[in-house]
């Protein structure tokens, strides 16, 4: 590990965290604009051409806010939980390969960049366990606040989460069971080169994770936590100006970040699968059209979802995800180990 | 070979620091806190030590699980006072000095090291080494009848856990077992004193 | 995958394990409050399941790593059973001091 | 039913009396109590006397079949071998006890020639301990050379050892070893008798009937049986009787045992079962303390006799490897076997057991004290049975006696002595039972006596006669205080019949009621007070009358006959050679007229003259069941010595009591006796002569009216040596100023020095040891958790600290 390649991997640190946060904005940007539609509304429109520049001037007034730390926080926690949140959130984007990877020269040295991180061999494991995390910053952000609303929606988000996320898990080893790898890579490569989406092959497996990840995101209709009728705005209630600002942005890479992952999982990724049998393999810059396109129509469907279903109460959301999500994705789970094995002979 | 590894003394250091933070933290939450940070090292441990697999597994199950767990039950039962007096006379010296010899003795031992790979190989670790593939064909092979064991362990210990944590005189809906339920019945703890 | 892996002597995890462990059971010997306590048992553990993980790499054998993969299904079942007796010992004590568990009255 | 199943019925019979009484005694009452008792009695004493007749073994010239001994290869020593088998009967209830580990050892019973196969019917197994095994071979092997093979033939039977050839199979690798030790080995002796039985090292509960304990379990049945009928009478307004009849019946088991028994320790068994019945029935009043301090005394002198019969145990199982008269007798014979040395101690140290139990000097003591019991009681336990058990031993183990010739004389001796003492005590007592006792402990000497001269079938033949003439005194004395209590009642009651009151005109010569007591002593029992009692109980008296003179020694009464045969004896040893017989056949003449004057003394207080006191005056004759048994004893003491008697019995002793012929020479034969000594009609005479003689000095002294010599006079010209008497030598206030003081002295040491200060303070430090270190130790056990884990981290600590840097 030279300098150089230490230099790349910073780069794409650097690159990652700008596209998350640049896609963040416009994230909260298309949801407001979508919303609106949907609810015969015009929706941002003043800030640069059809309000663009909306998501930039919302940012800046965020950092120029007030940040109000209330009497009676556990002040280390409550400045930790938002950052934790926005880390966590970030830190799962690390395995998500969203191009093939190219061969530069760099100094007289031939290397192979890669669109991704890093490529671990347990990359699917590690998104479950990163996504696991994100729990803490919502209830470290609930109990550190002092406050009940907050506790109680930091709670909620919490339970709501670890319970979505075995079903999220199960569902995610149907796909392994698939492809046989855990490695983002070899789910992609394997759908390209068996020439179809894995939705095809785990339509249950996508519904599954198509609805935990909503939960996980705690986007509606599973937005408990910060049920406004309930408990104000949940485990953010104390929260203001840049700090509250974290939390918003957590959430919305989340969104990225799930959609991301169904694109890579289940929709093959950066590359078009059934296209690509009769194009051959497409450069890189349209790996990453392809990618961010898909990726959009996943937040679209989160969006679309938020503003057509109402809240769920919080008792049915706690028995929906242990009574029929687990045992769906587990049925789901054993058929496919049947029928892998079943074909393996 | 020889001198640390400059990631493995980061990591390693902050492991230390985390623990050390962990046991003198006066707040639980914070020890908490100190010790979802340990394990999350501990797991970049692992990654240096070739056991990707485990380094995953570690982070969902402590830090993704058995912490959240922690957490939630630090909640449940609300305040915690830290208890700084010492009832038992001599504890705090006596352990302090039982634990200098015992570290001493350890880290002694440690240093010794340990024999390398029995054919020699130690430079080389295989790119398989502890990839979920080898701990698969490991656990599914060799080590199926512990697995399911273990299965069976676990199984027994949530039952146990329902079974200790269900009072009679709590009312219906608190089910230990699934401490969310069980969250929204208590009284809402506070942070701080 | 990551080089650094395949340069580090045995002897550094193992001695980083025996200093964790030392921590682990000082949290165990001087802190009173049951969950630090149970949590510092989990950090002995952890410092064991280092030295195995250690170990099984120096020697190239997953056996080691194995037996980590065990004893982190022992300590979530361990924490879940003594997570629910915490618990139930507030609830009967309405402290969480391991020195109120004294008495082997019922 | 043979013999050998109806024996154990001897002593069951009591038993069973006893038990029933035990559980059901309250409900039956003291009457049905007693007929209980009398009927197992009485039917002990048939089976006695259907054995008697059965076995033959009193017939005289009568020689049993050899099947009747141990078994029909037994084969008795050499010496024993011209003369007619003894015959004894066995009979074993369950094996007691196994001392040491038996082997089967594979023996060849014919002779086999060296190299030929053993045929199979050649071959037997036998059991043997392995200790006894090797001790035999050596035994043999050096006594092999020893004799020829005609004599090893015997000696090999007897030591039980095997002739074992060379082709023999054998059980053990280390019989083959032993049996290299073995000269000459090819020349199988033929083993003419081998006993299965392995000998020694099995305790059986066994009994063995033979002449001599059947004679014994006759006097015991037969005795006991008048004694429980008459009990009936004498009891009849007790409250306790249930209670004194299950202990007589206990003892009638415990004698029975005690004389039956076929080995030491069932013998030791019964004596000391014996003297717990004695205890028992001494202290029956015990509500007084000083019948059971008497009781205590007994038990504690006997006990020192005991001590020293158990060491002889000991010595005997040591010496001979068993305790089975069977196979102590006739290896004891054997000089090899039984030398001079260790024969001396054992007998000694039965001697001291004999005279614990038989009341000689120097543990007579209890005797006279044992009066404080029933007066039924005195005559079968302390006159008749028990304290014959001595005599009844000495007999029995008379083999060992015969090689300590030494001990032989020491018995002689002390039995004179204490006949002599005895007797003299016995001058002056007031206490009607006092005289008989000390008159007990007397006639005791005299077997004693003639058991010292070897002379044990006369010894025994004195026992029997003394058991007759002697329980009847005690009886009729228990008469004659019955007569003498209703005397007092008589006289207290005021409103009585008309008829007697005018038929006693002197009835306002006395005082109505008993007078108060003198010296300590009963006014019912005090001579004193009593006179002219044959005249107000006729048959009482008289019977008392036969008594008396058989136990003055008058012809033709049994007392004469027994107590002539050991005079006999005595004298004949005399005649050998030896100044100290002389000295004790002098001794013994004297003490045969001083017999017959203490019983002319007591005759005539009690029975002539005129009444002394209320009692004496208006005493009336005892009941039937009380006479009954005394008519019965006074015909037997009648018969009981004369010759067709005595003649056949000490024939049928002879096989028991024999002694054997390479010891003749330390002990007087009665073949010697009548070669040596006078004439036995003119000791007869002499004999007749002292005893006629003290009578008449007793009718000088106490004839009704006038005496012609005052012995008040006397009395006081004698001063001191009556005083002494009077006092009983001042034995008890000695043995209590040597013995029992410095014991109590030490004891009370043991107690408040050694006990309360060493002992219990040790205990007690040990406690509070205790408790302090669980006070100490309980503050390890905190309770809390984090202590224990500091423990085991300590520990952890230890360890890895010493393995790491200190090994």
């Amino acid at each position: 590990m030279d300098a150089i390649e230490l230099g790349i991997v910073a780069l794409k640190c650097l690159v990652i965290v700008a596209v998350l946060l640049t896609g963040f904005a416009y994230t909260t940007f298309l949801e407001r604009k979508v919303i609106a539609r949907m609810q015969q509304r015009l929706g941002p429109n003043r800030a640069g051409p059809f309000g663009l520049l909306q998501p930039a001037a919302d940012g800046v007034k965020l950092i120029f806010k007030e940040n109000i730390t209330p009497v009676g926080v556990d002040r280390f926690v409550y400045f930790l939980a938002p950052i934790v949140s926005m880390v966590v959130a970030i830190m799962a984007f690390a395995v998500m390969p969203v191009a093939d990877p190219i061969t530069v020269t760099i100094g007289g040295q031939v290397r192979e960049i890669r669109f991704q991180l890093a490529d671990f061999n347990v990359a699917l494991l590690y998104v479950l366990g990163i996504t696991s995390l994100a729990v803490y910053g919502l209830v470290l952000a609930g109990w550190a606040s002092n406050n009940k609303f907050a506790l109680i929606g930091g709670l909620r988000s919490a339970a709501q989460m670890v319970s979505y996320e075995l079903a999220m898990g199960v569902a995610l080893v149907s796909v392994v069971l698939v492809v046989g790898s855990l490695s983002m890579n070899d789910i992609v490569d394997w759908q390209v080169a068996k020439g179809l989406p894995l939705i095809v092959l785990q339509p249950v497996a996508f519904g599954i994770y198509a609805i935990t990840a909503i939960a996980e995101t705690n986007r509606a209709p599973f937005d408990f936590p910060e049920a406004e009728q309930e408990l104000v705005a949940g485990y953010h209630t104390e929260y203001t100006g840049m700090r509250f600002a974290l939390f918003f942005m957590a959430e919305y890479i989340n969104m990225i970040t799930v959609s991301g992952l169904a694109a890579t999982l289940f929709l093959g990724g950066h590359h078009l699968p059934f296209v690509e049998r009769f194009t051959g393999n497409l450069p890189w810059f349209v790996d990453i059209g392809v990618f961010l396109a898909k990726v959009i129509l996943a937040l679209f469907l989160f969006i679309w979802i938020r503003a057509t279903i109402p809240r769920l109460r919080y008792d049915r959301l706690m028995a929906f995800g242990w009574k029929v999500l687990l045992p769906i994705s587990l049925a789901n789970l054993a058929l496919t180990a049947v029928v892998i094995a079943f074909l393996a002979r | 070979m020889s001198g640390l590894d400059p990631a493995f003394l980061i990591v390693g250091a902050l492991a230390i620091v985390t623990a050390v933070g962990m046991i003198l933290a006066k707040n639980v939450v914070h020890s908490a806190l100190f010790m979802v940070a340990h394990f999350g090292l501990t797991a970049v441990l692992y990654l240096l030590l070739s056991a990707p697999f485990l380094a995953a597994a570690q982070l969902i199950v402590y830090a993704g699980a058995i912490m959240v767990l922690v957490l939630f039950v630090v909640m449940l039962l609300g305040r915690q006072e830290a208890l700084l007096d010492e009832p038992i006379v001599g504890q705090r010296w006596l352990a302090l000095a039982a634990l200098g010899v015992l570290g001493a003795a350890l880290v002694r031992v440690a240093a010794l090291g340990v024999p390398a790979a029995p054919e020699g190989g130690t430079a080389v670790v295989p790119p398989a080494f502890g990839s979920p593939a080898a701990m698969g064909d490991a656990l599914y092979t060799q080590w199926v009848l512990p697995f399911e064991v273990v299965s069976l362990v676990l199984l027994v210990a949530m039952i146990g856990a329902v079974v200790i944590a269900h009072f009679q005189r709590r009312p219906r809906n608190e089910k230990a077992g699934n401490p969310a339920i069980a969250a929204d019945a208590t009284e809402i703890p506070s942070p701080r004193a | 995958m990551i080089p650094l892996a395949a340069v580090l002597p045995p002897a550094q995890p193992l001695m980083l394990a025996a200093l964790l462990f030392t921590i682990g059971a000082a949290g165990v010997l001087l802190r009173r409050n049951i969950i630090i306590v149970l949590m510092s048992v989990e950090l002995m553990l952890n410092a064991v399941n280092i030295t195995l993980v250690a170990v099984s790499r120096a020697m190239l054998q997953l056996d080691g790593q194995v037996f980590v993969f065990f004893s982190l299904t022992i300590a979530a079942a361990e924490v879940a059973v003594g997570l629910a007796l915490v618990v139930a010992l507030h609830r009967s004590l309405g402290s969480s001091d391991v020195d109120d568990v004294s008495s082997l009255r019922g | 039913m043979s013999i050998e199943t109806l024996l154990p019925w001897v002593p069951a019979l009591p038993l069973i009396g006893f038990v029933t009484l035990v559980f059901f005694g309250r409900r039956l009452g003291g009457r049905w109590s007693g007929i209980v008792a009398t009927v197992a009695m009485g039917a002990a004493f048939a089976v006695a006397a259907w054995l008697a007749l059965g076995s033959a073994l009193l017939r005289p010239g009568w020689s049993p079949p050899r099947v009747m001994g141990i078994d029909e290869k037994h084969v008795v020593p050499a010496d024993y071998l011209d003369h007619p088998q003894e015959a004894v009967y066995h009979s074993t209830l369950w094996t007691w006890m196994t001392v040491a580990p038996q082997y089967d050892l594979t023996v060849v019973t014919r002779p086999v020639r060296a190299g030929e196969p053993v045929p199979a019917d050649a071959v037997t197994t036998i059991r043997l301990p392995q200790a006894r095994i090797t001790h035999d071979l050596e035994l043999f092997a050096t006594s092999h050379r020893m004799f020829t093979p005609e004599q090893a033939i015997g000696r090999i039977a007897r030591l039980d050892l095997l002739p074992i050839g060379p082709d023999a199979p054998l059980n053990g690798d280390r019989l083959l070893a032993e049996t290299t030790l073995l000269p000459d080995a090819e020349r199988a002796i033929p083993a003419a008798g081998l006993p299965e039985r392995p000998l020694g090292y099995v305790v059986d509960v066994a009994l063995q009937l033979d002449a001599l304990s059947l004679l014994m379990i006759l006097i015991v049945t037969g005795v006991g049986f008048l004694i429980h009928l008459y009990s009936i009478g004498y009891m009849a307004h007790d409250a306790d009787r249930p209670r004194y009849f299950a202990y007589l019946n206990l003892f009638a088991f415990s004698m029975l045992t005690l004389v039956l028994g076929a080995n030491f320790l069932v013998l030791f068994v019964g004596w000391e079962l014996v003297g717990a019945c004695s205890y028992l029935l001494i202290g029956f009043w015990h509500k007084d303390p000083a019948n059971a301090s008497a009781g205590r005394k007994a038990f504690i002198v006997n006990r020192i006799g005991d001590v020293a019969f158990l060491i002889a145990m000991m010595l005997i199982f040591t010496t001979f490897g068993s305790l089975a008269f069977a196979d102590v007798l006739p290896q004891a014979a054997d000089p090899l076997v039984l030398s001079g040395g260790v024969a001396t101690l054992i007998a000694a140290l039965l001697l001291v057991g004999a005279t614990g139990k038989s009341a000689q000097i120097p543990l007579y003591v209890w005797l006279p004290d044992a009066m404080a019991g029933p007066t039924p009681v005195s005559a079968l336990i302390h006159a008749a049975t028990m304290v014959t058990a001595g005599i009844y031993m000495m007999a029995r183990a008379h083999v060992i006696f015969d090689h300590a010739p030494s001990v032989l004389v020491a018995v002689a001796v002390v039995g004179a002595v204490t006949a002599f003492g005895a007797a003299l005590i016995a001058l002056v007592q007031s206490d009607i039972k006092r005289v008989l006792a000390y008159s007990t402990v007397s006639q005791l000497g005299y077997m004693f006596l003639g058991v010292g001269a070897g002379a044990y079938a006369s010894g025994v033949f004195h026992l029997m006669t003394h058991a007759f003439f002697k329980a009847l005194l005690f009886l009729g004395a228990g008469s004659l205080m019955h007569a003498m209590e209703h005397g007092f009642h008589h006289g207290k009651g005021s409103g009585h019949g008309a008829a007697s009151s005018s038929e006693d005109h002197d009835d306002d010569a006395f005082p109505p009621g008993p007078p108060p007591a003198l010296d300590g002593i009963p006014p019912e029992q005090d001579l004193r007070h009593m006179g002219g009692l044959l005249r107000k109980a006729p048959v009482t008296g008289w019977t008392f009358v036969v008594g008396g003179l058989a136990l003055a020694g008058v012809f033709p009464l049994a007392g004469f006959w027994s107590k002539d045969e050991i005079l006999h004896h005595v004298i004949g040893r005399a005649g050998e050679g030896g100044a100290i017989w002389l000295a004790l056949f002098a001794l013994g003449l004297v003490t045969a007229g001083l017999t017959a004057f203490y019983t002319g003394r007591l005759l005539l207080l009690a029975l002539f003259g005129a009444p002394r006191s209320s009692g004496a005056a208006h005493a009336a004759d005892s009941p039937r069941t009380m006479t009954a048994p005394l008519v019965v004893l006074a015909a037997l003491s009648i018969v009981g010595g004369l010759p067709w008697l005595s003649g056949p019995l000490a024939e049928a002793l002879d096989p028991v009591l024999r002694v054997a012929g390479h010891v003749a020479t330390n002990v007087a034969g009665s073949a010697h006796a009548a070669e040596s000594g006078p004439s036995a009609l003119t000791l007869a005479l002499i004999a007749s002569a002292v005893a006629l003689g003290g009578l008449a000095l007793a009718w000088a002294m106490y004839r009704p009216g006038t005496p012609l010599v005052d012995p008040a006079r006397l009395a006081t010209a004698m001063g001191g040596a009556y005083r002494t008497l009077r006092g009983k030598f001042y034995v008890d206030e000695l043995y209590a100023w040597g013995l029992v003081r410095p014991f109590t002295r030490i004891a009370d040491f043991l107690w408040h020095r050694v006990d309360d200060g060493v002992v219990d303070a040790a205990v007690n430090a040990v406690g509070r040891g205790a408790v302090a270190l669980g006070q100490g130790s309980r503050r390890w056990q905190t309770g809390y958790v984090r202590t224990y884990g500091l423990g085991i981290v300590i520990g952890a600590a230890a360890l890895a600290a010493w393995l790491l840097w200190l090994v």
